[in-house]
């Protein structure tokens, strides 16, 4: 897991990830690439992020994945990410398609559903939470 | 005494207080008003481990954490 | 659509795709990258491509995923691409995650069953058709 | 005169005949003991377009392609 101020390096980071597997045997490598969209007037994204529990979601997917004979790898952007550049990179290592495909879906659901970050727009250089495009985490509401 | 930390965009300084369980935290939450609407819609951690259980019970010195709907990606 | 003889420059063809796309405001880029495991003894694998009903194949694909506001991009090998390089890359680029995530699996999949392309084992210098693992198209058995 | 060609592993050449539907191309191939055994698993593409109709009607000049079990990536 590897988190950043900024956009991602998003050549060096796919690159990177392939050279690390290159001699793993896996057979199938999907990344997953999230990019700024320039929508609503925004000039960036900005994002919040809770290192913590972030490290032990991304931990169970780990066990998750090996469980099944795969990897995953993830990284992310802290603070201010300009509009057609990338925030969010997770990829999928397997030797066989079909978990591969199974597993990148799963695993992007679910971190757009439980991974610990909070997304804000940036317009004419406020920071404003996405609150409609969020959601509650798996256990909301346990307090109310 | 346990710590209380809001986390993202509820932007409040973190209280001390006294808790013996969640139950009573979520008690004391409620009396303050900028905190209340969140609660329905937040989740909580207890010393970076998420918590599913309102009866779950405190030491002094834990951590809990509030984590208000997310969005990464 | 691009067709290579040998195994593929991963790298470049990423971040070309990449570059290409980059002002075109889509939020989600799935590539799939397909590399040859080594397996049973295996050098290297090899393929012959029909080119003419590939593309044909190919400008299917386009159609549909630009029907979903979505576009498809494929680079495949011709000839002898040896174990741990790579021999197939496709990806999705779409404006949404979920468009995005299920296209690229039904365009993978169908990738797999109708593309016309024959993989054959190279071990010992010689070439054997992976008859084993090879699908018939849609549409065989017309002519029994 | 219709022409016939086999693609990838078949390794057959090529062979020109006469048939006025894919039913005559169908009938004349399985008189090929080298060809008899692909026909149960090949799909057929005239012009490179694909066919799915015994029935389809040819013209002469027209390519008839014999595609056997593929396994791209």
């Amino acid at each position: 897991m590897e988190l950043y101020n900024g956009p991602l390096d998003v050549k060096e980071i796919f690159g990177r990830w392939l050279d690390e597997e290159a001699e793993s045997n896996y057979g199938a490598y999907i990344p997953f690439v999230g990019t700024i969209r320039a929508e609503g007037g925004i000039e960036a994204l900005s994002f919040d992020i809770y290192e913590p529990v972030l490290k032990s979601w991304f931990d169970g997917w780990q066990r998750k994945a090996e469980a099944r004979g795969a990897i995953v790898k993830m990284a992310h952007s802290i603070g201010d990410v300009p509009v057609h550049t990338s925030s969010y990179i997770s990829a999928v290592f397997s030797p066989k398609r079909r978990v591969a495909l199974e597993l990148i879906d799963e695993f992007v659901e679910d971190f757009k559903a439980n991974a610990p970050i909070w997304k804000y727009d940036v317009i004419g250089g406020s920071r404003i939470y996405a609150e409609d495009r969020s959601t509650p985490m798996d256990g909301a509401g346990l307090l109310k | 005494m346990i710590k209380v930390e809001f986390l993202g965009p509820i932007g409040k300084a973190p209280v001390e207080m006294e808790a013996k369980t969640l139950a009573d935290v979520s008690a004391k939450l409620k009396e303050d008003e900028t905190i209340a609407p969140w609660l329905s819609k937040c989740a909580v951690a207890v010393n970076d481990t998420m918590v599913k259980e309102l009866d779950f019970v405190l030491k002094s010195g834990d951590r809990v954490s509030i984590l208000p709907p997310v969005c990464g990606g």
